[in-house]
């Protein structure tokens, strides 16, 4: 086949859409906006943060929450050198599993960070609230290094 | 923020947006592109199957029926038949083109297959299957890669089509002889 | 070869413009435990299950089965997650069959959704992309010639549509679940509704709805131990063609026509009108059931339309071979579950589950799903005898 | 249950894995794989198979239903029998194998396809994340699998340099294989020294971006040896998949994968080959212990996916792969391995044996 020039341009595939929480999700971002968290106690007793509705093992629905910390231990953690657009942060931060005390299992947000080697498993971080807190998952802006050694 | 936002903000959160936007660098087929080439010359083209000898518009690159690559570049007329349409009453996002407006699909002489374009220039009401149109393209410096370098199709004064023949005409044209 | 397999439970949401008060695992999930219940089962008697949708921007989830997968009991199983365009409700149902007709699978559990309200699915897909050729009009845009080159050829007077459309929404009055309630529906109503797309109109068109709906399809061997009776699955069959091609006949499709016939063989069908007690037929465009009508063989060609108008398809009118008992999608639409309401609809007919919109007696009940340009079609006939 | 029909898997073609395949459409992406697994069996097109089946995902290029376009290349009049799952082709076999076993069909062909140049993948896959708490937050994939990495790096279970390795094997492997995207010979040091991406990982570790499709043809062994062919049978096949909560599970371990080869019959003899769809060095070594392959095991000959990675064909490719070692006489007995979401979710374990 005879060839062409290729033809290609820059195209946007965007649309803002309208969530609805339901009752487990709406109560963590409710919660969220006033600046407290909560967890959710699983089928076997542990604490999952953020919420799930329904349990891992049992697929029961879900409701005993239970507030927890805003300060937790970071259980695994990755350092991004060069954020992409689309990421909550521009400067280089880590992406981490953080597990809030009080909770069981960690939750997956960024750490605000100088440095890589600010970083390590085991730190304690604790939450940056969003200026204007609305029930979203960014009103946590971020964590950041909680000034405490291990 | 006042007492009073505070007080609203109190309201359980049940919603979220989600704005997701993706950027992607989108590129046409090596069939498409030869197609938009053409466009681009003033020329409408499709590609003629080897197996089944069928031309179709616009091309893809196979030929649907017969699962096979289509190569073989026919130059299409600017005339076509109507072979069905819609009056529609409902604008379309992101057109400029004011309702109510046709929408037909349109088997230009020389092909096998309808392609889907605007019908203008016209009494909506007196537009009908078997109708004879023209391409009307915009001024030759606007064109581009683009399907709307034709900006509608328009009426012609020839004779109706029967309908066992539309998807039939020769690139020739149909002057109402069977 | 083929092992039996039933409907032992189907569960449904109600269907609503917006389900405001779900997340989209909580509106999969009440379908999901609405089947479960039916068949007396939990989530820890399922073998595998089966998730279908329409286009993942309806929801702008991508692949969205890995986040459903903890609301559906799915940690463990295989998951499945199936799209064919506007046929998957049909199709998803049929692969989920396929997972016990097999002989893999005992028992599985199948989901199909649409939230639709988390974006508005005609135009979340019509972002115009570069180089498009085709002018974009929307769904009705790209139905609405057809529907004028059916009229043309079988001389249909111009308010078999409006017919359909009153009677799909009365039928849909019988049915609590449905989303247009209309049970005062006229034909003046829906003739002076908004044209939207020549020869369409606005009441003669289906809603956008959020809704889920559920089956549960068990092995011979697993029927007996639910409570209530089963729809033994008689036949079941797909068919796709190319959207466009030279010569397609669009108006009566080809892969309908094969389709149909494939189900009717497998199920020992003659004469569908006949031998058929009801039909649930995806009729998104009121047009479509004269159209299908004769596609599926109820009538000759050209003739369907003459059974719209003598009532032979509305329950109210007592008609021999009532089509969408339950309102069909002209009463509730959630794309991507829409074609299994159908299926399972049918299954809750022959199973003398059907409430307010039960046909008398039924024994032997079709399900239809169609998609894409009318190129997608999923059909299966189950009865209440076993084969 | 009846005794289930066995199947064999006659034929098998991948396109070479291109950082972009420029101007190529679905169409155009699809139609010369179809073509050389006709063939290869001396079929016309898809009116000669009894079942159609394939994957692949709108996302990717973004664009809907691009399966619908894939149509156009099948040769689909008069109308066949087809499907399409929104998941790697492997699950399309997977539905495929389900068909005939019921025996709705003696035939099928799978294909799976995807250009995933025209978007940033790892973005794009971020979607597919909770989306009520992930998504929003656009943790992309590569991000996930450096949290994995370095849990498993902090439980002392892998090194930097044991990557590395997985890395270099990868590179020197694909050396033999021309439809790889990276291959070449290098060493542990060399790969060490180079800086990190996404600390713990160094971009060696990640897979390419790939543009390709992959066919197969399968068959029942009766209908595979009417045709002639040489054939080898998939004797079981088998999928699963985990919650979605990331941090509930044991990312060090692929509960799933062992799950789904447990139920495909893997222990049943010996693994002279695997191919693991692993798109992160560390997630082979993961793989590989979770199906506990030993030295007796060639993994990933072809250099896996870290060689080139068609993203909704990978998965068929695997098994494809494996398909043509045995049929080549290279081994007697192979496992394919297939996954799908973030950090191994799901996984599909394919076990296959020379006839």
């Amino acid at each position: 086949m005879t060839d062409v020039d290729v033809l290609s341009e820059a195209f946007e595939l965007g649309f803002t859409y309208t969530r609805s929480t339901g009752p487990v999700m709406g109560r963590f971002l409710t919660a969220l906006r006033d600046k407290r968290i909560e967890g959710i106690r699983a089928s076997d007793g542990r604490v999952i943060v953020p919420p799930m509705e329904y349990d891992p093992e049992t697929a029961a629905a879900l409701d005993e929450f239970v507030e927890v910390g805003q300060e937790g231990e970071v259980m695994s953690w990755c350092w991004v050198s060069e954020p992409r657009r689309a990421h909550p942060l521009q400067q280089p931060f880590a992406w981490a599993m953080i597990k809030l005390d009080g909770a069981d299992v960690a939750m997956i947000h960024c750490i605000a960070a100088t440095d890589e080697a600010a970083l390590h498993t085991g730190a304690r971080v604790k939450v940056r609230w969003a200026d204007e807190p609305r029930g979203h998952i960014s009103d946590i802006a971020c964590f950041e290094l909680a000034g405490v050694a291990p | 923020m006042s007492e009073d936002n505070n007080a609203q903000a109190r309201e359980p959160v049940t919603g979220m947006d989600a704005p997701i936007y993706l950027q992607y660098q989108f590129t046409a087929g090596r069939a498409p592109s030869r197609f938009l080439h053409a466009l681009k010359q003033g020329r409408l083209t499709g590609q003629r199957c080897p197996g089944c000898s069928q031309v179709y518009i616009p091309p893809r690159g196979s030929c649907p029926a017969c699962g096979i690559a289509t190569d073989e570049e026919v130059t299409l007329s600017n005339k076509a038949t109507v072979q069905s349409f819609t009056i529609v009453y409902i604008p379309i996002p992101g057109n400029p083109i004011k309702p109510p407006y046709i929408v037909a699909n349109l088997v230009p002489d020389g092909a096998n297959i309808s392609f889907i374009h605007l019908l203008s220039d016209c009494v909506n009401e007196e537009v009908h299957i078997g109708q004879r149109v023209e391409a009307v393209w915009k001024p030759a410096q606007e064109w581009d890669y683009k399907m709307d370098n034709i900006l509608y199709y328009r009426p012609l004064e020839e004779p109706d089509v029967p309908v066992e023949l539309i998807g039939r005409l020769p690139v020739e044209g149909w002057e109402g002889q069977a | 070869m083929a092992q039996l397999a039933a409907v032992i439970g189907t569960g449904q949401t109600r269907y609503k413009t917006r389900r405001g008060d779900v997340s989209i695992a909580g509106l999969l999930r009440e379908a999901a435990v609405n089947a479960l219940e039916d068949a007396g089962l939990g989530f820890e008697d399922i073998d595998a299950v089966v998730i279908g949708k329409a286009p993942d921007m309806f929801e702008g989830i991508v692949m969205p089965e890995c986040y459903l997968a903890d609301a559906l009991g799915a940690n463990g199983k295989p998951m499945l997650r199936v799209h064919t365009a506007g046929s998957v409700g049909g199709s998803t149902a049929l692969v989920a069959a396929s997972h016990v007709q097999s002989g893999t699978f005992r028992r599985v559990l199948t989901v199909t959704f649409e939230k639709q309200s988390e974006s508005n699915a005609m135009w979340a897909l019509s972002t115009p992309q570069p180089f498009a050729v085709h002018l974009n009009a929307g769904a009705g845009g790209y139905f609405a010639p057809i529907i004028r080159e059916y009229m043309r050829r079988s001389g249909a007077p111009y308010d078999v549509g409006i017919k359909v459309a009153v009677k799909d929404r009365l039928h849909g009055a019988r049915n609590p679940l449905a989303h247009l309630q209309k049970p005062d529906i006229t034909l003046q109503e829906v003739e002076e509704s908004m044209m939207l797309w020549d020869p369409i109109r606005l009441l003669e068109a289906c809603p956008s709805s959020d809704g889920a709906c559920a089956m549960v399809i068990a092995a011979e061997d697993a029927v007996d131990s639910s409570p209530r009776p089963p729809a033994w699955i008689r036949g079941g069959a797909m068919r796709s063609e190319p959207t466009m091609y030279a010569g397609r006949e669009e108006v009566n499709p080809r892969a309908g026509r094969d389709c149909a016939a494939d189900v009717y063989a497998q199920a020992g069908i003659r004469d569908p009108r006949r031998e058929l007690d009801c039909a649930e037929i995806y009729v998104p465009f009121s047009w479509y059931e004269p159209m299908w009508l004769e596609n599926l063989g109820f009538a000759e060609e050209g003739q369907g339309w003459r059974l719209t108008m003598e009532g032979a398809t509305s329950m109210d009118e007592g008609g021999d071979i009532p089509w969408n008992p339950s309102g069909g999608v002209l009463s509730s639409n959630p794309i991507g579950a829409s074609g299994m309401i159908r299926f399972a609809e049918a299954a809750r007919q022959v199973r003398g589950d059907a409430g307010a919109h039960q046909v008398e007696g039924a024994r032997l009940a079709m399900g239809h799903a169609y998609g894409g340009g009318a190129q997608f079609f999923a059909m299966w006939i189950v009865g209440a005898d076993k084969p | 249950m009846s005794a289930q029909r066995e199947i064999a898997i006659v034929a098998f073609h991948q396109s070479p894995c291109q950082a972009s395949a420029g101007a190529a459409n679905e169409v155009e992406l699809i139609m010369p794989e179809l073509r050389a697994v006709f063939d290869q069996v001396g079929l016309a097109n898809a009116q000669d198979v009894d079942f159609v089946c394939s994957g692949s995902c709108d996302y990717l290029q973004g664009a809907a239903f691009a399966f619908v376009a894939g149509v156009d290349a099948l040769g689909a009049v008069p109308p066949i029998r087809e499907s399409h799952v929104e998941m790697d082709a492997a699950w399309a076999l997977y539905e495929a194998v389900l068909k005939i076993r019921m025996g709705h069909a003696d035939s099928a062909l799978i294909y799976g396809f995807a250009k995933s140049s025209p978007g940033e993948l790892p973005i794009v896959l971020s979607q597919q994340l909770d989306p009520y708490y992930l998504a929003p937050l656009w943790v992309d994939t590569v991000s996930l699998a450096a949290l994995q990495a370095r849990l498993m790096l902090d439980a002392g279970l892998i090194t930097e340099g044991d990557m590395a390795e997985v890395v270099k094997r990868s590179r020197r492997n694909a050396m033999t294989n021309p439809l790889a995207q990276l291959a070449g010979e290098t060493s542990v040091a060399d790969l060490l020294a180079k800086p990190h991406y996404l600390s713990p990982l160094r971009r060696h570790d990640c897979c390419p971006v790939s543009d390709g499709a992959a066919a197969m043809i399968i068959a029942t062994v009766e209908q595979a040896k009417a045709w002639g062919m040489p054939y080898v049978r998939l004797s079981g096949i088998d999928h699963r998949i985990e919650s979605h909560n990331l941090c509930l599970r044991d990312l060090t371990d692929s509960v799933s994968t062992r799950k789904a080869a447990a139920a495909a019959g893997m222990n049943a003899g010996a693994v002279d080959v695997a191919e693991l769809y692993a798109p992160f060095s560390h997630q082979e070594i993961i793989l590989s212990r979770a199906l506990g392959l030993g030295e007796d095991t060639r993994v990933n000959p072809s250099g896996g996916v870290l060689a080139g990675n068609l993203m909704m064909a990978s998965g068929l490719s695997r098994i494809g792969e494996v398909f043509q070692r045995i049929v080549a006489g290279e081994a007697g007995r192979g496992v394919a391995h297939a996954t799908n979401g973030p950090c191994l979710q799901q996984n599909l374990v394919a076990v296959l044996e020379a006839a």
